[in-house]
């Protein structure tokens, strides 16, 4: 399965870590972990810098998370602009890898406030494409 | 050996320039020249810089060179986002101090009026990790809109203090005629703006131009052959982040700088407080803020103060951006570095006008290329 | 002070790799620093070398520097087109040179299976001046058929000559486990094949890739505690040509190439006839008859007698090309110079394998950006 | 007037020397002198590289040259594919200037060879666009 489902619009199609996409699809959000030096990857990625390692595996994030900050776009780029204003965020998630998405529309926006508790959940669009948004906990 | 900007050269910035890029280029090309002992033909090497995508013509080194009479000296395309042309004028330096060249040209140049404001910003989304970040609608104003969140959150800025980095702005691009916007902006005007990504709003980001600019480097023995007043490169340093939001460590400063600023100082044996006037990269109000403590103009939290006490304007302990900054002039991306230098070489070299920093010997200039993924610092010395 | 090649990797060219630019990155960077007492921490900086529009991904110097594990390290984009990794090669020699860094990465990439051969070319023909060429549907194959035809013209040059390029190359490309195509073609095969750009035909032309290359470049004294194996940079020439091909005044052979060739000899104090093994950059079978005149392997005119007396195979006057060549390997532009450069630097290490040229102590290798625009020759020494 | 009637496919709108279109669909293909130093520039420009002077002055070009070099396009890019085969040619003009065009497809293929006389002229296309091509002297 190639990866072109991924996000509201899909910029790259092809990745060693396609099988994100298919997880996803199931429920499950993955990093991957390297089996050499033991560090915990997300975004998930096929290769290990540290010890120039390909050895991961795949490991499922809890997705308990916390804001880290966030902003509300009211202008968005060519193919955004009919879902503005929408609010994009960076949360910690607990178990140290931290994660960029857009918060869910069920979130008022004098709710967020940094600091506050999320969750990480998979999203399916009802054209078929997927992606994964912060809930509120 | 010692290397030397003899000449700076910079067109209008503008909305809509009308002319093709060569002519554009050929525009700062010329102005660089100006009273110069030199003619294009002692050019050894030039580096063309921009970012692609907002024209149809690729690899335009080759066609920038050949207009400019530059051929058959080696070209190349150079680009870090918002900062090509400083990336430009580090390679330049290296090419010189190495003995491969003696005498550089830097161009930079952007013609974004081609296409519309979403499309620019739906390229400069492209700009992001485009498998993790780009499909959630990236924008540039996004990413440092959230600097500016975390900023105010631990630090206590507030959006008077970002509007205040543009007050100054407009002030002094009254005073500059090659700026976009060249009117006196009030405090009220910037709050009550229409939002563009929360805390920032239409006032804090600067605007999408059409423009180039050049830069002339030499050896030491080229350059004093050339002018009588060369402007010498003390320091360079430059430094990377992640290009993933998600790689950050720091959300209240952007660490790129700082090590990019750690290296040029080192490089010059300069310290913050001897820098006379600076040009430092306000692609928005927020990272003016930043900047100041990222460059030690200020403590980290303090710099929402420093602009507070208008310890930024010509009187104030470090004027910065007294051109009227990216905010004011507008930022033709591939040629805003060249034109910060521009500002900086014609202070130390006394010819800044109505703006001239008295007695200016060192100047700075902060560059950065996309959400603080490229840093760059350039320190100059009259 | 010397600089050294240290460690060069590449993967394999492939008509589509399936992966993410950046995984194919981490593959060749991987290959490079193998067996080096050398870790990415220690690597000052890196230029990452392409050609913009293929893939969606802009500004990838961040993100490939991230994912190598080279951030907070500066790095940028160069590009020439397909002479881009050549390109980040002479500025990873000036940045060390100059002493501003002591280790440099130069890593090049191109993924073009993303989009089709006509996109591709479109691409290519915006590569051209878009004012006043591409609007006529130029093409690479068009611009050196071209060249093609007035050399058979001046010279008498043949279709079989430029045939056996593509045989030449074909036979070692069986031997290279990189390559794109590898198997043996025929003299008759080739000249039966369907014209692209007349007379130009199908295996006259090399085959758009996917692939990465990785070069990591090194100050003498850190080369000499990262391997025992340095390869040195004995000569560097850049040089270019007009864009326009209205503005050019050779039509038998590219002067960006005789310009680069000359200051590498000069630089390197060697001739023609000092160079062991060779890689020419064959995009077209025209372009490696003219890379022999342009290089001094032969007399203008006498490209065709070279390949003819068979004199550029190993065990030739000259070999040219034992890894198969563009031709044969494929060409992901931005990978190919440092692909060039892998297969020199492995014969100068003596790890050539069976295509290796016994007791190769000089070898060069040249690459051309577009249509003779951007010329890069390098020495390089045992 | 702009430029972006210039060609089979226009990739460029803006530029200094936009008059050249003007001309040409008055009939005339013009070059630019420039008037410090004295040289020619086809395809015009705006601006003289030798002496930065941007003093220029249209002058008319006879349309006399010969073949330089040719190739016959059988494959094409994305836009030029309905095309093929089409022949791109580079003239010498009798004025010095250079100029690159298509043949016209009024010559057959086996009359082409280099060193011929050439006559540059004006074409409009079907559409309205316009451009020039290179017919039989
Ligand atoms: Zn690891
Ligand atoms: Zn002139």
């Amino acid at each position: 399965m190639s990866f072109d489902k991924f996000g509201k619009i899909s910029y790259l199609s092809e990745t060693k870590v396609a099988d994100f996409a298919k997880y996803l699809e199931k429920g499950k959000i993955m990093a991957t972990r390297c089996n050499t030096c033991g560090k915990l990857y997300f975004p998930p990625q096929a290769d290990c810098p540290d010890d120039l390692s390909t050895d991961m595996t795949w490991e499922k994030l809890s997705g308990k998370c916390k804001l880290l900050t966030y902003t509300t776009a009211h202008f968005a780029p060519a193919g955004f602009q009919d879902d503005v204003p929408y609010t994009i965020a960076l949360a910690q998630c607990e178990e140290g890898v931290k994660v960029y998405a857009l918060l869910s529309r069920n979130i008022n926006e004098n709710e967020i406030c940094i600091g506050m508790d999320l969750k990480l959940t998979p999203l399916q669009f009802p054209n078929g494409r997927i992606t994964y948004e912060l809930k509120k906990a | 050996m010692s290397v030397a900007i003899v000449g700076v050269g910079q067109t209008p910035f503008s909305r809509n320039c009308g002319v093709s890029i060569r002519e554009l280029c050929f525009e700062a090309f010329r102005e660089a020249l100006e009273d110069l002992n030199l003619t294009s033909k002692e050019i050894d090497a030039s580096i063309i810089c921009s970012a692609p995508e907002y024209d149809k013509q690729r690899s335009p080194a080759g066609l920038i060179s050949e207009y400019l009479g530059l051929t058959p000296k080696p070209t190349f395309y150079a680009e870090s986002i918002c900062s090509s042309s400083s990336t430009g004028v580090k390679v330049g330096y290296s090419f010189i101090k190495s003995g491969l060249h003696e005498i550089v040209a830097v161009i930079g140049f952007q013609k974004m009026s081609e296409i519309s404001s979403a499309e620019v910003q739906e390229r400069m989304g492209r700009g992001a990790d485009t498998q993790w970040e780009s499909p959630f609608g990236t924008m540039m104003p996004a990413g440092y809109a959230m600097y500016a969140r975390a900023h105010m959150q631990k630090y206590g800025t507030t959006e008077e203090q970002l509007a205040k980095i543009k007050v100054k702005s407009g002030k002094y691009a009254l005073l500059n005629p090659l700026a976009i916007f060249r009117r006196e902006i009030t405090l009220e005007e910037c709050l009550k703006a229409r939002v563009i990504a929360s805390p920032l709003k239409m006032y804090d980001c600067c605007a999408n131009a059409d423009g180039a600019s050049c830069v002339i480097m030499a050896s030491e023995e080229k350059a004093r052959k050339t002018t009588d007043t060369p402007v010498w490169v003390a320091g360079i340093g430059a430094a990377s982040d992640t290009l993933s939001t998600t790689g950050r460590s720091n959300l209240t400063g952007l660490t790129c700088a700082v090590d990019a600023a750690k290296q040029a100082y080192q490089m010059a044996h300069l310290e913050p407080k001897d820098v006379d006037v600076a040009e430092v990269h306000d692609c928005f109000t927020i990272a003016e803020i930043m900047a100041y403590e990222n460059l030690g103009f200020c403590k980290p939290s303090e710099g929402g103060k420093l602009i507070e006490e208008s310890q930024t304007y010509i009187g104030g302990k470090i004027p910065v951006n007294v051109d009227g900054g990216l905010l004011s002039k507008g930022h033709p991306i591939g040629a805003t570095g060249g034109s910060q230098i521009r500002t900086i070489v014609l202070q130390l070299q006394g010819r800044a006008g109505k703006t001239q920093v008295k007695g200016a010997e060192v100047g700075l200039v902060h560059n950065i290329g996309g959400i603080g993924v490229y840093g760059n610092v350039t320190l100059l010395r009259r």
